[in-house]
């Protein structure tokens, strides 16, 4: 296991912080972990996507942001939503369709939203909340707030027009946005080599914005990343391009038979795991022994069993809620 | 009361909005320094300057995605699609984004929008450009759907457009636009949606129409008068969704015949919505089946012979009334 | 003849048609090494190859303008969109190309494309992937729009679509790929677009239905004889584009009701154009209005009680049928 | 006014060849201008774009093009049309809407055919034929043919997510594709500069494909440029990007006011003229003299006026052949 100690970034944010970071993944983890059992067993249908192997991106970038700013991302959403400290509780519900849910059990999975946290949602149509994002930029910029908007999506989405489109109008119009790719090299069962011509942080940087790719495995790469690319945002400098180079442990989504990848590739990317990683680096830096990552582990393991408990006691909608907030008044 | 055009009529209602409130802006194709492709922004680049008229790179799609992220961002965009046949480039973001994410999120998230495009067919476009589509946005709950006919209905339900808190597309039909009529200076002067007018009142027939074909109905209904003896009355939708169908049944169970005018095509038109809703609603006031004066089926052609062909006209809507009465 | 899921009778038509054909090959979203995110094209791959079997990028509307290109260059491509929810990226090459260049060009070009699309509700995946937009494409003329409900239907009616010189627009219900059914082996098995399945003969009222709603119209017939010792009539259309409305309206002349079942809104949905086209055709012969059985006017929520709540059920049939007897 | 004596060129393409292209642009020229006329006295409707200007982008290019190749353009497609050979009377007819028209009266100005001649049309939707120029290269590499696709389209369309659809799907599949973009600095009244972040070719290249700028004044550069495209797909090298600069002198349409732009920039266009510069190399290097060029414009002025006492004669289109050709049978 790789232990580079990047130490000036981890005396920077301290055993507190760090500890935070492992204690984000790992709940994420244990989070999803138990979403794929709830599934076999029922509880959550529909499609379901797990984030497994990728936490590092979701709580690298996340921890960059301040209250004020807000997040758009694709269906691909737990790690997002526990990362910016959505209430595991409300989320657990909303997979299981519940009233209680952070959208009332009609988002389900790929539709989490709590607007209070500026976190604006999971969206399930591939590149269609990239300009949303840019839009968001619009939005800052016009009312005079210096809010950033990360925008994250997957590898898949790039060969979307929209990708496209939105680049192109956040440099155009200079708007605050970091786009955050998730690269985990597939888009369902197409390897990202078969979808896109070329490489990601090239084809972002053709449109005159800063791209960088990173390590998507390491949390304090993503971490050192965003912050500099939200950094610029803030200041009016305008878009920042990231691409976290990672990968997912599951399949795609619960339906998968993944033909299309081999055992081995998901191994040897388990080798590089960022929560063994951040792990390592603690305890070489005397941040962390065994007793504490036990105690991380049980601490996680309690706030899930607490969502599932308080999701199966949740009721389920009123029928005749049905045509709430078709429109607002 | 000032008259003028439907398209300065617009120009008045987005200034007005634009001074009133200032979370409106406006994006779209050239609608600044060109001035509109159909004139309607004409000079708001110049009072209102770059940040809140702006010209965009032509990306249907991001445009209005960036409208709904505005919006969601406590701004009221108004996104211009140049006309509705490129909507279709941003169906998506209109269908799945603008019109789902407040119900989808359970109330927590609202994007008031409002899209304007220009339609309709008999400009000789040909047949990518001549789409009547009011009916298919209509078709998705979440969205609200206005189609103005004259230039008062235009200024007083655009600047209503301004005052929702939802996503309004809002269809301006180009035969429309240089049409002149008395409009209100008021600048609190709105129509709410959902209430259909009825525009000339008569006692033998109902024609419905919106929007282009509304002015077809009302030139048969002269027609049908000088010719034929016959009292039709005449109703304007004014807006699709909401439906205000009481007005139609009203009519109908005074008149006991409706016909349907419509640019669209016929063939899974809205013209079946209104026709099935008539039915259900006014079954036994009815003495003939509803009838639909639509296009025929085809994509519009460029010649002038074709195209005026293939659209509805006043003589058909008169030959489908007089159908009814001679059975 | 064999027993097969209808996901096996497609990959069926899929594969004897690139047999027959050399013109024939497949493109689309993970419909290689992935087999098809509902496995209709599993195996293909590996049995044609990665120039006739082609994963694409996710880029609807390039992959739909690539397949419309390559008709015109002489091959006759299917296009997978993986499901219809995708389709509005796509909609506009669909729309003005696909489907109007034969019309435009005065017959020069035509586009001899398939494009396959998975539809409906029902399966919780809430409200951006769970359209029914099979009307919506009826609209359009130039398409042709097949929606088959029975494992034979989707083997005659796929084949069938690749003897087509024109775009066919080929929908399928979710629900519908488990099910089982008797399908012809005979390579040359095809069935007619535009001819509609009497699938049970009644007296008492018509069920229309298409789709995934042709099994709920069974359901209810059946929970009509045995509750209410009514007879019913169930239609499955098979194809909207060619309507075969004959049938439909001889049905209707024989029992004198009808009801139309579909997944989609209700509002501006297929449904009332087959409800008009029964009223224009059949008004003399109608004891009670027809009547439209469809889903509620909401985005489907993602909460299964919510969802089953807007979608149409057989129940919601039986009540809309006991309705007209009540009166 | 410049006289860059390109010789070598020159020489190899000879006073025929040379006096063929300066007879193509000046035939375009006429005949727009015979266009504009004829719309102001309604004879020709719709939406009209003029072409005048650009013609060295047509007659370059195409002049490329075995009789195999297909072409696709956009709706400033009357250059285009009878660069390849179309036949001007047939031409005129359709934008008079006649039955004798190349597409029968239905398709006016923007949607010109003539299939035998590989013109397989005007597009009207900006970049939405990108993707069928692609799927026409794929054909051709199934049916183991060895046409090209020259794929004609405005700087306007670079901002649609269809372009880089296109480009990547192209590049990805190895495409005999020429995307030839004629830049024209604006797209309707918007500059180019305020449509997109980056600089064309750059964005094209980001793709991996071979991208260049030429003159699009100059028939010589055009055409030295599209061989080498051309040469390049036909070896199954795949697509390779080609942008002319170049100018309209006339609005975006017969109804554009044009507030956009200043006379200066376009008669500082004008001083670059591709005609003006064809006919002053030819006169240096004793291909031409005045009175061969006064033939040639005598020559292509009678074709114009034969064109339009062609569609003056020609009959309408019956109204019984509404329903024709909706579907083949
Ligand atoms: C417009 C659109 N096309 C297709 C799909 C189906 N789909 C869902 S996820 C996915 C793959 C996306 O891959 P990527 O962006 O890499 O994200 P990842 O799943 O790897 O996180 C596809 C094709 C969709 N949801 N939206
Ligand atoms: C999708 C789409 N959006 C908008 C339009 C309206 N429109 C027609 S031409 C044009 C400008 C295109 O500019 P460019 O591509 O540079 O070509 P040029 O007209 O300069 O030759 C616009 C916006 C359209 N036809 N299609
Ligand atoms: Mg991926
Ligand atoms: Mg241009």
């Amino acid at each position: 296991m790789t232990t580079d100690v990047r130490s000036d970034l981890m005396r920077e944010l301290g055993a507190e912080q760090l500890g935070r970071f492992l204690y984000q993944m790992v709940l994420i983890r244990i989070f999803e972990e138990r979403c794929g059992e709830l599934y076999t067993r029922g509880k959550i249908r529909g499609f379901l996507h797990l984030y497994t192997g990728q936490e590092a991106c979701a709580v690298g970038s996340i921890s960059c942001l301040e209250e004020r700013d807000k997040i758009l991302t694709h269906y691909r959403d737990h790690g997002h939503a526990l990362a910016r400290g959505l209430d595991p509780n409300r989320v657990m519900a909303e997979l299981f369709g519940k009233a209680t849910g952070v959208a009332g059990g009609r988002g389900g999975s790929m539709h989490l939203y709590d607007a209070e946290k500026g976190f604006l949602g999971g969206y399930a149509i591939v590149a269609a909340h990239l300009p949303l994002a840019v839009g968001l930029g619009v939005a800052a910029q016009m009312r005079r707030e210096d809010f950033v908007t990360l925008c994250i999506f997957g590898d898949g989405s790039v060969g979307e027009g929209e990708f496209h489109e939105a680049l192109n109008m956040a440099v155009l119009w200079n708007t605050p946005t970091v786009f955050f790719c998730e690269n985990n090299l597939y888009g369902m069962g197409v390897p990202f080599k078969a979808s896109l011509s070329t490489e990601i942080p090239k084809l972002a940087a053709a449109y005159n914005m800063p791209a960088v790719s990173v390590d998507g495995m390491d949390v304090l790469a993503v971490y050192e990343a965003t912050r500099e690319a939200v950094a610029h945002a803030r200041a009016g400098k305008g878009p920042y391009f990231i691409e976290a180079m990672t990968y997912r442990y599951r399949g795609h989504s619960m339906a998968d038979p993944e033909l299309y990848r081999l055992k081995d590739e998901i191994e040897e990317a388990k080798r590089r795991d960022c929560i063994e990683r951040l792990k390592g680096q603690m305890m070489e830096a005397g941040m962390l022994d065994e007793a504490g990552f036990a105690d991380i582990e049980a601490r996680a393991r309690r706030v899930v069993d607490e969502a599932v408990e308080f999701a199966e006691q949740s009721p389920q909608p009123a029928l005749d809620t049905l045509f709430d907030h078709l429109y607002k008044e | 009361m000032a008259i003028m055009r439907m398209r300065d009529a617009l120009r008045e209602a987005l200034r007005e909005e634009m001074l009133r409130d200032e979370r409106v802006f406006l994006l779209g194709e050239d609608i600044g320094l060109y001035g509109g492709s159909y004139a309607v922004t004409k000079g708001l680049l110049e009072e209102f300057g770059e940040e809140r008229v702006r010209d965009t790179p032509i990306a249907e799609s991001a445009i209005v995605g960036i409208g709904i992220g505005a919006a969601m961002g406590g701004m009221h965009p108004m996104v211009e699609i140049m006309t509705i046949n490129f909507s279709f480039l941003a169906l998506d973001q209109i269908v799945n984004n603008a019109a789902k994410l407040l119900h989808m999120s359970n109330g927590q998230i609202n994007v008031p929008l409002v899209i304007r495009m220009a339609s309709g067919g008999g400009s000789q476009l040909a047949a990518t450009h001549s789409h009547s589509l009011e009916g298919l946005y209509a078709h998705f709950p979440g969205l609200k759907v206005v189609c103005p006919s004259t230039p008062a209905d235009a200024k007083g339900l655009l600047k209503r457009a301004f005052r929702d808190e939802n996503t309004v597309i809002f269809i301006e039909h180009t035969a429309n636009y240089g049409l002149r009529g008395e409009v209100p200076d008021d600048p609190d002067f709105l129509i709410e949606f959902g209430v259909a007018n009825v525009v000339r009142e008569g006692t033998d027939v109902t024609l419905v129409g919106y929007s282009g074909s509304v002015h077809q109905a009302v030139r048969a209904a002269e027609l049908l008068e000088q010719q034929e003896e016959i009292s039709a009355e005449v109703i304007d939708l004014r807006t699709l969704r909401p439906l205000d169908i009481d007005t139609v049944v009203a009519s109908v169970k005074k008149t006991n015949r409706a016909v349907i005018v419509e640019d669209a095509w016929r063939f899974g038109g809205f013209g079946g919505e209104l026709a099935a809703q008539i039915m259900e609603r006014a079954f036994d006031w009815l003495d003939a089946p509803v009838a639909r004066v639509a296009c025929k089926d085809v994509p519009l052609p460029y010649n002038r012979n074709l195209e005026f062909h293939a659209l509805p006209s006043e003589e058909d809507v008169v030959e489908a009334v007089l159908g009814m009465f001679k059975e």
